[in-house]
């Protein structure tokens, strides 16, 4: 059992890895920097309640915020570019904050040890949940009422005014511009919500892990970070969640059983997939048929 | 209402615009006709702000907006369509003016003006829509409709933002006679409710009609400007006309 | 005095590997030209089809210049297969799948070659590495020297294939005008498939450079070698050929002098920092066109 | 719903033997999982783990298994699970080993795995209010210092570097007295490289070697001539190189190229394998590594075999694997363990107990201590590389 709570946890953080993404997507800009702002969430998550000893959520709160405005200071200079420019300067700018955290050390005397980020060794014994008396049940819940609620709000949004208009921005900018939009608020807005989301992502992540170190956020997780989303589909919030699934439950766990051919089958998989399903597992496409298959049988009920 | 002084535009050593003085009054309709490739666009594209100017101003109801970015001259009330259809089109033909329409909004309210509006926004998008005949399109993808719909949608859109200048760049490419008369109608209607009009067009019969002033262009350069039927008799404007355009 | 001559002898060094990150860059920027994509792929096809030269070889006492040119024939077969797989069969207005199919495609080509050599790093022949060029206190490694010089070599082959040849002419057509093309009778996918063996060879003689230039192989530089690659694009100017040697040249000497003057740990941190500086200010990359395109 | 399948049919031979046959059955399969890498760049290590790990089992049960605590004889089983070296995965691998019926597990191979996996084990045992997962693991591989502190219920049995390096540099000090100088050489961001670096700089200056400075490298570097530079200009006696396989072949190569030939050379333990000589032999010629396994003993020369048959190889790491399934075989025994599936709970406590008594085991090479930090002291032996192959250079007295 404890298994499945466990897996469920790693899909409710990477379900919020990949929103992050996501919502820079949906302007039609492809960031690589999100594993960066995971790591700023984790490192102050994980400081927080460490060395500090704050409480979990405003610990969380002040990581989501800090990622959130490093995310807002970093979208100005580099949303000026497009395209692969962008793709390699939030590489960079990725890359950059994780060799800050290989070169950042900050450790407190605690008795006889010491505790806190220790540069490349990292930082080790972040166990808020376990010293707390939280079960893997109730952490489980506790991400999974944090993801649920960020997918709302993303829905919401999606469903309002500001999801046409990111869209439209992803869509043709120069036409978006001349609808009156400010393009450049419009992106750095999302990215900043994207930093908002994977610095709380990045704040649970340290928390169910218990160590972080700068190697778990280098190019590899903010590849994945865009995978889930545009292997899920930006037709909405639920394409995102169900290629976590498709990667996290299927791929990583499902296969096991494949034994040395799962990593094999890991790559080629996502191949096929994009193959098959150009534009994510989840597309208009797909809604439009689901949306006919409900109307089909309301009316049938009725 | 808006006056265009010296304005110019060099691409590399192409001068696309070339010290171009035009005023355009208020409620008034005004044509810019020339040969393709005499900067037509290029000045449309200069008033909206998409690029920078090489010399001169732009000034918008006595203000210079030369250095506005684009987005900020639209709330100002200046706002356009495009020669080559740029529609959002994985949006609906709804949410293609909702974009557009509660930019000029955000005065009333920020939150309100980014979450959807009042039930007063939503109708009248529903109103601009019925009046350019889109209604029963609502919900369709924009990339979806058929190319007439899809200039009528574009048309729609940049009167969502409620402008007080309309700047349309060939707003009856493509069309058959039908919807240019629908057109006809449209531009006219427009005016009648206030709103100036910059109408590009190479539709000889439409510009004729329904512009009361119109100003020609040739290599960047303006060349005459008077009513149509001063234009008509512009030697000039035959010449400019006579090698390259002997159809129009 | 010393320290100057070794902060230049470490340029020197730099640059000199700086070889195999401009063919690289060229291979990304071939691709980008011809097809407006990215291949993520690219690097670990380069390691890859090193590691095939090694294995197809590893019976025979092949000499290193067989190996070389094994590596180079392996990189165009696996350029092929790349682009049926990865590229052939998605739509073209869908780049964010190809971009993904290309990751996916990095992921399988890593895992064959870990599960052909169970990751272990493998040694890899070198020509005239026991020749030191010196001059004064200078010193220059003649593997490098040769490695430099097989870049040159390859740089100057595909300059003439592109600019002088009839197949070059169809792929810089396409590249520019891809509807005009097809209208004239080139086939697309003939110039695609053309573009990736092309690349794909660049590839494996980059993939051969680089381990004979470290003298070992292992899966572990595709990751960082495709950061590499793409900034070396990048910062040559998207689809400019000479810009990515020059980028590539200057990338090697940048991370060295870096290197030295701040020592390991914070190399990278700096290179990366520079790098975002000069993507955001100065986008068009080193040969940037005078006026900004719309 | 995915997993479900394959813990299923992972724990059917369990299930199934103890389900289907009486109480008093005679035989009784006991399943051992072990975990580590298997696929990308450590691949080598999964494998090898998991030879090691079959190679024993098939002896043991050779021999006639183990006595469970009813004294019914058990079978031991092997199931090895990838974690892809990968912390997120690596407690996806325990959490489903400790959802089925098994007692303990072996692993992992990366250190950075063990931080997060001992890091959700419980701290203290019986500390109510810690509700960390309470299930013995012991490991084969992870190799950076200190791990096994983080919880009671972490153990391994991974040589103690620091004893290593110590008598090694001690060593020298009465073998080679004219040597006065070393120059060090780090993979800076690899955590145990790098801790294992502090330990050889502390030690040689303890053996009154004058330390002249040192060079720095990353994981994945392709160049070292700047590096290598500084080495040559210092010109020490010896070069102490605290890294990996891939680079420690990558720079004794520069070294080869800019002539660099200390009168010794040291390297890191875990470059003490195969994959050095595959990648360097020629340039690693001479290269004093101190290891806790070669063939020295008839019965490390017997695991050694055993291992090769099955498709691994034996060195410092897989020998620690192969031990362990005889220091379980012993705890089970000695602690009367039923595996069963309704002792599940029972059988983990008894385990981690038996384990934590211990202060003795027996090891390929000899008897191997255990630390009240349940770590392991166990004996080692220089070797050096000649002629393209690992040989003993000294052994210590321990």
């Amino acid at each position: 059992m404890d298994f499945y709570l466990g897996l469920v946890q790693i899909i409710g953080v990477h379900t919020l890895l990949g929103l992050s993404a996501y919502c820079v997507l949906l302007t039609g800009q492809v960031s690589l920097a999100q594993a960066g702002f995971f790591a700023v969430g984790a490192y102050v998550a994980g400081m927080l309640t460490v060395l500090g000893g704050w409480p979990l959520i405003p610990a969380l709160a002040v990581a989501s915020l800090a990622a959130g405005i490093v995310a807002c200071a970093v979208g100005f200079p580099a949303l000026r570019v497009k395209g692969l420019m962008l793709v390699v300067a939030t590489t960079a700018f990725g890359e950059a904050v994780r060799l800050f955290f290989f070169n950042f050390t900050y450790q407190l005397e605690r008795g006889e040890l010491r505790i806190g980020p220790h540069g490349g060794e990292g930082f080790r014994q972040i166990r808020y949940f376990p010293e707390n008396g939280w079960s893997t049940l109730d952490v489980m819940l506790f991400i999974w009422v944090v993801v649920i609620a960020v997918m709302a709000a993303l829905w919401w949004m999606d469903r309002s005014r500001i999801g046409a208009v990111l869209r439209a921005v992803g869509e043709d900018e120069l036409a978006a511009q001349s609808s009156g939009i400010n393009v450049t608020a419009v992106k750095v807005s999302a990215m900043t919500i994207g930093g908002l989301i994977a610095g709380l992502g990045g704040g649970l992540f340290a928390h169910y892990t218990t160590h972080i170190e700068h190697v778990q956020f280098g190019v590899v997780l903010a590849t994945f970070a865009v995978a889930y989303p545009i292997l899920g589909g930006l037709s909405n919030v639920f394409g995102t969640l169900i290629a976590v699934i498709f990667i996290q439950g299927f791929l990583i766990e499902g296969l096991r059983f494949m034994g040395d051919w799962r990593n094999l089958l890991f790559g080629g998989l996502i191949v096929l997939a994009m193959i098959v399903r150009p534009r994510g597992l989840i597309d208009a496409g797909t809604l439009v048929a689901l949306k006919r298959l409900l109307r089909r049988g309301e009316r049938a009920g009725a | 209402m808006l006056e265009l002084r010296r304005l110019t535009k060099y691409f590399g050593g192409v001068r696309a615009v070339d010290g171009v003085d035009l005023t355009v009054a208020e409620g008034e309709i005004l044509g810019l006709i020339g040969p393709n490739g005499s900067g037509k666009s290029t000045i449309i594209n200069l008033i909206c702000g998409l690029f920078p100017l090489t010399d001169g101003e732009v000034v918008f109801r006595g203000t210079d907006i030369s250095t506005l970015p684009p987005h900020e001259r639209v709330a100002l009330g200046i706002a356009r369509t495009f020669q080559n259809i740029r529609l959002f089109g994985q949006l609906t033909v709804w949410q293609n003016l909702w974009v557009a329409q509660k930019a000029r909004g955000q005065g009333r309210g920020f939150l309100r003006g980014w979450l959807g509006g009042s039930r007063h926004d939503r109708v009248a998008i529903d109103k601009t829509l019925d009046f350019f005949d889109l209604g029963h399109k609502r919900d369709e993808l924009a990339g979806n409709l058929a190319f007439g719909e899809q200039r009528r949608l574009e048309f729609a859109r940049a009167f969502a933002a409620k402008p007080s200048l309309l700047l349309l760049d060939e707003p009856a490419a493509g069309m058959n006679a039908e919807e240019i008369d629908q057109l006809d109608a449209r531009i006219r209607q427009l005016r009648r409710e206030g709103v100036t009009i910059v109408l590009i067009e190479h539709h000889v019969e439409l510009v004729m009609s329904v512009t009361d002033r119109i100003a020609v262009l040739n290599f960047g350069q303006k060349i005459a400007e008077g009513t149509p039927a001063e234009i008509q008799t512009n030697p000039l404007v035959r010449e400019a006309y006579l090698g390259t355009q002997t159809a129009a | 005095m010393l320290d100057l001559i070794d902060a230049l002898q470490s340029v020197a060094d730099g640059v000199l590997f700086g070889a195999t990150y401009a063919l690289l860059g060229i291979g990304f920027t071939l691709i980008f030209g011809v097809m407006h994509k990215i291949n993520l792929s690219y690097a670990a096809a380069s390691i890859g089809a090193a590691y095939a030269s090694l294995l197809l070889l590893a019976g025979v006492k092949a000499p290193p210049v067989l190996v070389f040119l094994m590596a180079a024939a392996c990189g165009g077969v696996i350029g092929a297969l790349v682009y049926f797989v990865a590229f052939r069969f998605i739509p073209l207005a869908n780049p964010l799948a190809t971009l993904m199919s290309t990751v996916g495609l990095l992921l399988l080509i890593d895992e064959i070659v870990v599960h052909a050599t169970a990751g272990v790093p493998l040694n890899y022949p070198a020509l005239f590495s026991d020749v030191v060029i010196r001059a004064g206190a200078f010193n220059l490694r003649g593997d490098l020297m040769f490695v430099f010089a097989l870049g040159c070599v390859a740089m100057v082959l595909l300059w003439a294939l592109l600019y002088r040849t009839r197949l070059g002419i169809a792929t810089r057509a396409v590249s520019q005008q891809p509807v005009a093309a097809q209208l004239c009778g080139i086939s697309i996918d003939g110039v695609n498939i053309l573009t990736f063996v092309i690349t794909g060879v660049l590839g494996g003689l980059a993939g051969a450079m680089t381990g004979a230039a470290i003298g070992v192989l292992s899966p572990l530089l595709s990751l960082p070698l495709t950061v590499k690659g793409l900034i070396v694009t990048v910062i040559g100017g998207l689809g400019s050929i000479p810009g990515a040697i020059v980028a590539g040249l200057l990338v090697g000497g940048i991370e060295n002098v870096v290197q030295f003057f701040r020592g390991v740990s914070e190399r990278d941190l700096y290179v990366m920092m520079l790098l975002f500086a000069f993507l955001v200010f100065r986008p068009g990359g080193l040969f940037a066109p005078a006026a900004g395109r719309d | 719903m995915y997993g479900k399948v394959a813990v299923i049919a992972a724990s059917l031979g369990v299930i199934g033997a103890l389900g289907a046959a009486p109480a008093f059955a005679q035989e009784r399969t006991v399943k051992i999982t072990g975990f580590g890498a298997k696929s990308g760049v450590v691949r080598v290590f999964g494998i090898n783990s998991e030879a090691a790990l079959k190679a024993a089992a098939e002896e043991i049960n050779k021999a006639g298994g183990v006595t469970l605590g009813d004294g019914t004889k058990g079978r031991f089983a092997i199931e090895f699970l990838d974690d892809r070296c990968n912390a997120e995965e690596g407690i996806s691998v325990v959490r489903r080993i400790a959802s089925s019926d098994a007692f303990v597990a072996v692993g992992p191979t990366c250190s950075n795995v063990a931080e997060s996996l001992f890091g959700i084990l419980q701290k203290k045992v019986g500390d109510a209010s810690d509700t960390g997962l309470q299930f013995p693991i012991i490991a084969d591989v992870a190799a950076k210092g200190g791990l096994a502190k983080i919880s009671e219920w972490a153990f391994r049995n991974v040589p103690s570097e620091f004893e290593m390096y110590k008598s090694l540099f001690a060593w020298l000090k009465t073998q080679h007295p004219d040597l006065k100088t070393i120059w060090g050489g780090v993979e800076k961001d690899f955590a145990h490289s790098n801790a294992t670096f502090g330990v050889m700089k502390s030690q040689a200056e303890t053996n009154g070697l004058k330390v002249l400075g040192q060079s720095e490298w990353l994981l994945a570097d392709t160049t070292f001539s700047t590096q290598v530079r500084e080495m040559r200009r210092a010109n020490p006696d010896i070069v102490a190189i605290s890294a990996h396989p891939f680079t420690t072949c990558g720079v004794l190569k520069e070294m080869d190229r800019q002539g660099v030939k200390p009168k010794l050379l040291i390297g890191l333990t875990s470059s003490s394998s195969i994959e050095t000589l595959q990648g360097c032999a020629k340039q690693a010629e001479g290269i004093i590594i101190p290891t806790s396994f070669a063939p020295v003993t008839p019965e490390a020369k017997k695991a050694a075999e055993q291992v090769a048959k099955l498709g691994g190889s034996a060195d410092l790491h897989s020998a620690a694997a192969y031990e362990i399934m005889f220091i379980l075989k012993d705890v089970i025994e000695k602690q009367k363990i039923m595996a069963k599936a309704d002792t599940v709970q029972a059988d983990r406590v008894k385990m981690r107990e038996g384990l934590a008594a211990l202060k003795e085991t027996n090891g390929l090479l000899g008897k191997v201590g255990r630390t009240p930090d349940r770590e392991a002291i166990k004996p080692f032996l220089f070797v050096h590389a000649k002629d393209g192959s690992w040989q003993v250079l000294y052994k210590p007295a321990s």
